[in-house]
């Protein structure tokens, strides 16, 4: 491979929601260089790619900051980071009147205030926010961006991060990228586990199939300091699109209700995020099932409505209704919970990170779905993220050089190995379903009800072994091939993580979510703690930390 | 065996399907897709590689300027022979659901206008 | 396509393991000539091809015929054909004698006794079991074999069936192939419900991925009677590569336990193939899984001959212990529940017949696992269908004619016209695929722990007939295009009706096999009734059949 | 696309593997395969065109006088990199088990010995 060393300020690794928001305040901030490597095309990456249904995070009138951070400290049954989610809550407002001011449409009244959609989310046409974002970092003079670029791994000296590894998914580059300051903002994993379509529509799943957990990889493997990986998020969504449901649950205020007819949620308990969606399973194994969003008996004008609201979002399921001559106010919506991913923008895995977004790898950043402690987050709360971020790096590296260290082949090598290695018995996408049923089966996927026991965590844990240890020694005929295996090593890395992370919990806080079948209740006494660990040498050691308060000031130390 | 023939012959698959006769090779669908599975064959025309790794985000034909792609349902989530098809018209974008018969039911949705939920 | 008429005297549709008896019978008690029309090669064709395990259906020791009645019925909670499971009982032993005599190694006491594994079971070498039938078969002059030929429906005059269709795998040939009597013998049914494994191996199940249901498919299309449909089979196999367990539970008398070590089956009652396999499912859901056969501490010696015995059947087996370094002496086997099949051998799927094999439509006869009624038959239960069907053929068709009928090139167009469809937006394994989830989902597959509700099975309904209709402009290039089309056309069919018998039980009779969630108890006021059905005009009638008692004598009036 | 590409240039995969230097097209697998999945490419030597349709039933590996046919367990059914071969010498099969690393363990099943179990 043609080995090409770039230098610039800040690298950004990630050109979706946060790493864009991130450049764009450098940029617009400071005069340094900034660096958007990106393994698609920002137009269109990343979880943004077919449009958002609203801003689903907002304080909204009423609401203050700190009822806020009430609202997700409840609905995630107290293991948050309030510190985080009260920053995250300071900027919400603002980054949505900067999104505003991009280009966004938002639906205001006629005194010109954004109209709410429950209590912390607003209307938006959300179809073009990431072009609308990708505009704005593209014009700006001082952000490069580096498309069809994979970041596989940081480059570390004395325990700093200072660039990172990636290759080129279009011509025979390896990239070695140096930095004064690396921001990772490369999402959350999806396709960890065996999804709802696993067969044809394999990629038709609620988070984008392209957010591999690199983020995740690379920083499990430099020895970064992850958070929470067992609060796995579990979506309940419109069956088989697995287009999202809270447009049609908020926006037309529709009901869960079983085949019977029945409104069920409230029988499980208090309706949070989570509980909505273990009512929905549990009332499907009793034979109740199929649960619905009860549309039927909106109005002609609400189901026109609806569709356009999809078709700015999941336009699969106008089309789904459309095609079979059918639609919301005639047919109640059939809705079900999707395979677990791990994103720290819905609930709270990711990396450990101060109040400034900084890792426990001196260096290193990290912002959006990809960063722990803080669910609820979205689009808006990752903004905020990125924000955050690029206001510390300003700070930090006002007077820091680039690194003039020199890689060796040799020190790259691993990268690209897998041109040389011969054609062997298996293929990345063999190994990806081989991980993704094992996941399934032994750790707690939908074919178990979300419920996974010590025993056969045991199971995962020496399965995902082998077949990491299998996937060096795949082969790769090109530049596609390479990326795919770095893919599938980036998920093996997470799904590793995860196991151990779930084994710790020896209770089941969010049904579901994490549903430990040996510990079956809560257990405030003893986990009110977060779950953390270090990758060190094959080994993933995990501990506990104590909560922290919203006002607790958390910093790294080096 | 049916998979290898259809992507060497064109078949359609679910997710998007690549009408050749329409594309005019201007690489603009290249340069979108969230996955990076567009590229251009040996005329340059698009071609996707692996149709099962569609996302259905329609970048890709919002993109284009000759409506030479369209999107299926895989029959697995509930397709029925139908498709859809949507064009960029800078102020709205025109979307065409078309059911297996042809009917086709239009929607327009203006970009200055919210989502009404 | 060049159209080909034969004639022949007995057509065998299905040269497997009652097909082949069956025409092994005429030849050798008879002067007809027999044609045995094959979908593959007979060598190893359909559930034989690896192997079997043992003769599951023999009249041991202390056993009697009418014992072998009892178990079965108490097996199957009343509802079989006692008159059919009484025939077959009287022919297990005599049937047994002739595979031996044909060079089957049967395991024998000193004293020349078969050896016993369990009540109603003995020990053989059945690796080579089919290639001993297909020599015998073949060395006959009497009967032509006639393979790679797929028979896709029958032909009828006059409500009788006159022969049957079908076209050649290998070339562009179609045969209408007319005889005196025509046997169905074509197995069940799999591939209808999404397999263990429904990925890279998803052809890696328990029964032959090959037999597609033809057999039920042509007589659903042709109007016959069909049975106990609602009787699903479901096995209790090893994990992963669906390997039966008998071998180990009798072998060895390995017990079923836990993940907790405990044997749990007699907590759910009495110990029945149903009951087994519904505690496992049962343990799995309340989070005591893995299950496993309990075969640590068993000896070395025993693990060898547990290796041989594999190998002599589901080598996959074999090599899973090999190539991890385990074996059953260091590792128990865990076990789990396959997809459901329709198969008549081992539950009560198929054809309505009478005490001759005739089915509802003159001039057509049932054998194996496509004949309905008895279940347990196994191996030896399908040679003695295959032969009183041959007996009860050379009694009836002493002076019968071939019928002079020709068929016209619009009679046979249905069958190719894929040919001409124009190349579609499906295929038939997307069709596939969708049939097998929406069997899953809604109809009681593996992801509902086989559990299904009225309201699911609308949906399955729906859907079925949506399926059906777009199976309909399939394209074909090739005769293998073609075949796979017909393999789905045959497999919804058998779907269709099977929903229908579904909803008709509105009980739970076999826990698993048929659970039906709104009906969770036994009902044996309403219920001790065969479910039948037939097929006209798109529409599948049900209709309940009082039982029929082991010295009743029911024969079909045309 | 791997599938594709693996497909047209013989990578192995789950199931069976065909060794096209061993194979002598004798054509002796091709009339075996309950599934009649295996037949001959353009130099008459065997060729399994959807290896995902084999059931592993070891018909045709039994079948073959050169050893060019292997059986490989499937990664999501627990297959670790190896695989099995078996060769028919009339009285017995003699039964190849290979790990990963290539370490073998050979079983002879008789064909007059019944299983014991
Ligand atoms: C997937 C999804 C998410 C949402 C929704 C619907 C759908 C279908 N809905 S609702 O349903 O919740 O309602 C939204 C909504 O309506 N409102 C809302 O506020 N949030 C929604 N989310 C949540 C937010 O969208 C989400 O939290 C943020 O967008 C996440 O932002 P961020 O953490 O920056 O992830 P990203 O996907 O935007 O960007 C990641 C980028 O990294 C790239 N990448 C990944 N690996 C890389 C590597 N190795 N090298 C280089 N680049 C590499 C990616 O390509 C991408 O560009
Ligand atoms: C699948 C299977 C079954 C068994 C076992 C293991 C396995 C892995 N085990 S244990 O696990 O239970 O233990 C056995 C065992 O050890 N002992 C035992 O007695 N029975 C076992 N069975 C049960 C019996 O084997 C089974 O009941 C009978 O063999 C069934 O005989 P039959 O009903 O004749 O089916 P067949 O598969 O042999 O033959 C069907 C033939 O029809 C062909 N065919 C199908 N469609 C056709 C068409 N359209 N046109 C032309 N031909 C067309 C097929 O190719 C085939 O040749
Ligand atoms: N049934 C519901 N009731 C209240 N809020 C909901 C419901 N479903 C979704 N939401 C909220 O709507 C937003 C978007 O949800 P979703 O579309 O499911 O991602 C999130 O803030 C959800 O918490
Ligand atoms: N756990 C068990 N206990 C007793 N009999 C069994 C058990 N498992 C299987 N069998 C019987 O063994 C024979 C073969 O079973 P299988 O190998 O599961 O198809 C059948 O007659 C089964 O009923
Ligand atoms: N061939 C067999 N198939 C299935 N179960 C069997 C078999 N033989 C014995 N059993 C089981 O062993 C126990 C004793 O059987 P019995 O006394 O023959 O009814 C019962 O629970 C049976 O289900
Ligand atoms: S619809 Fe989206 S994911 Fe699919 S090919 Fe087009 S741009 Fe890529
Ligand atoms: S955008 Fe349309 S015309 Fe342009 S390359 Fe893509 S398919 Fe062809
Ligand atoms: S192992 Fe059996 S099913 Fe597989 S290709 Fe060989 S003969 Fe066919
Ligand atoms: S039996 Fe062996 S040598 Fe003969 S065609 Fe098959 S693979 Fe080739
Ligand atoms: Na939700």
């Amino acid at each position: 491979m043609e080995r090409v060393r770039l230098d610039t300020d800040v690298l950004v690794i990630g050109g979706g929601t946060a790493g864009c928001f991130c450049a764009l305040t450098v940029a617009e901030h400071s005069s340094f260089e900034v660096l958007i490597a990106e393994k698609a095309f920002v137009k269109r990456s990343g979880c943004l790619a077919a449009g958002v249904n609203a801003i689903n995070a907002y304080i909204g009138k009423g609401e203050t900051e700190a009822s806020f951070v009430d609202y997700v400290k409840k609905d995630s049954e107290g293991i948050v980071r309030e510190d985080l989610v009260f920053s995250i809550a300071k900027g919400l407002n603002r980054v949505t009147r900067k999104i505003e001011s991009l280009g966004l449409t938002i639906l205001k009244d006629e005194k010109g205030e954004y109209v709410g959609r429950g209590k912390r989310s607003i209307k938006i046409n959300g179809e073009n926010i990431k072009p609308i974002l990708a505009e704005a970092v593209t014009s700006k003079e001082r952000i490069s961006i580096l498309e069809r670029v994979q970041i596989v791994d940081y480059i570390l000296a004395n325990d700093e991060v200072i660039g990172a590894i990636g290759f080129s998914l279009a011509d025979n580059k390896l990239y070695e990228i140096f930095a004064k300051a690396v921001v990772c903002a490369t999402g959350g994993a999806a396709g960890i586990y065996k999804p709802n379509n696993p067969q044809f529509s394999r990629h038709k799943m609620w988070y984008s199939p392209f957010n591999t957990g690199a983020g995740y990889g690379m920083g499990i493997r430099a020895g970064a300091e992850m958070t929470g990986f067992e609060m796995r998020f579990i979506a309940l969504r419109c069956k088989d699109t697995i287009a999202p449901t809270g447009t049609i649950a908020q926006g037309v205020k529709a009901e869960q209700v079983n085949s019977k007819g029945e409104a069920y949620v409230s029988k499980y308990g208090k309706a949070t995020t989570y509980m909505r969606l273990y009512a929905t399973v549990r009332e499907n194994m009793e034979g109740r099932g199929p649960c619905y969003l009860k549309t039927v008996g909106v109005t002609e004008d609400q189901e026109k409505e609806l569709f356009k609201a999809y078709l700015n979002m999941a336009p699969a399921q106008a089309l789904k209704w459309a095609e079979n001559h059918t639609g919301p106010s005639s047919e109640n919506v059939e809705i079900e919970g999707t395979e677990p991913y791990i994103v720290g923008g819905h609930t709270a895995s990711g990396y450990w990170i101060d109040n400034n977004r900084k890792t426990t790898l001196k260096g290193l950043y990290a912002a959006g779905d990809v960063a722990g402690g803080s669910p609820k987050k979205y689009v808006t709360g990752c903004f905020v993220e990125g924000e955050i971020a690029a206001q510390s790096i300003i700070r930090e590296i006002q007077n820091k050089e680039i690194s003039d260290i020199h890689l060796d082949e040799k020190d790259v090598a691993y990268i690209h190995k897998f041109y040389s290695n011969k054609e062997g018995s298996y293929t990345y996408e063999e190994i990806e379903e081989a991980m993704q049923k094992v996941m399934d089966e032994y750790a707690g996927g939908i074919s178990q009800g979300y419920g996974y026991s010590s025993d056969k965590l045991k199971i995962a844990s020496k399965r995902i072994d082998e077949l990491i240890e299998l996937s060096d020694s795949l082969s790769a005929n090109d530049s596609n091939d390479l990326g795919k295996i770095w893919d599938v090593i980036d998920r093996l890395f997470v799904a590793k993580v995860l196991i151990q992370h779930l084994e710790a919990r020896k209770e089941t806080r969010w049904r579901c979510y994490q549903e430990n079948k040996d510990y079956p209740d809560k257990d405030d006494n003893h986990f009110l703690k977060y779950v953390n660990s270090i990758y060190k040498e094959g080994k993933v050691n995990v501990f506990y930390r104590e909560l922290i308060g919203r006002d607790d000031i958390y910093e790294h130390k080096y | 065996m049916f998979f290898i023939e259809s992507l060497l012959e064109g078949m359609i698959f679910m997710s998007i399907s690549i009408n050749k006769d329409k594309c005019v090779s201007c690489g603009r669908c290249f340069s979108v897709c969230p996955g990076n599975l567009i590229s251009g064959d040996r005329d340059g025309k698009a071609d996707i590689k692996c149709p099962r790794d569609c996302w259905g985000c329609t970048g890709c034909i919002k993109e284009c300027p000759t409506g030479a792609i369209e999107f299926y349902l895989g029959l697995d989530i509930g397709g029925n022979g139908g498709h859809l098809e949507v064009c960029d018209y800078k102020e709205f974008l025109q979307w065409k659901l078309v059911d297996r018969c042809g009917e086709v039911k239009v929607v327009r949705t203006y970009k200055e206008d919210a989502n009404r939920y």
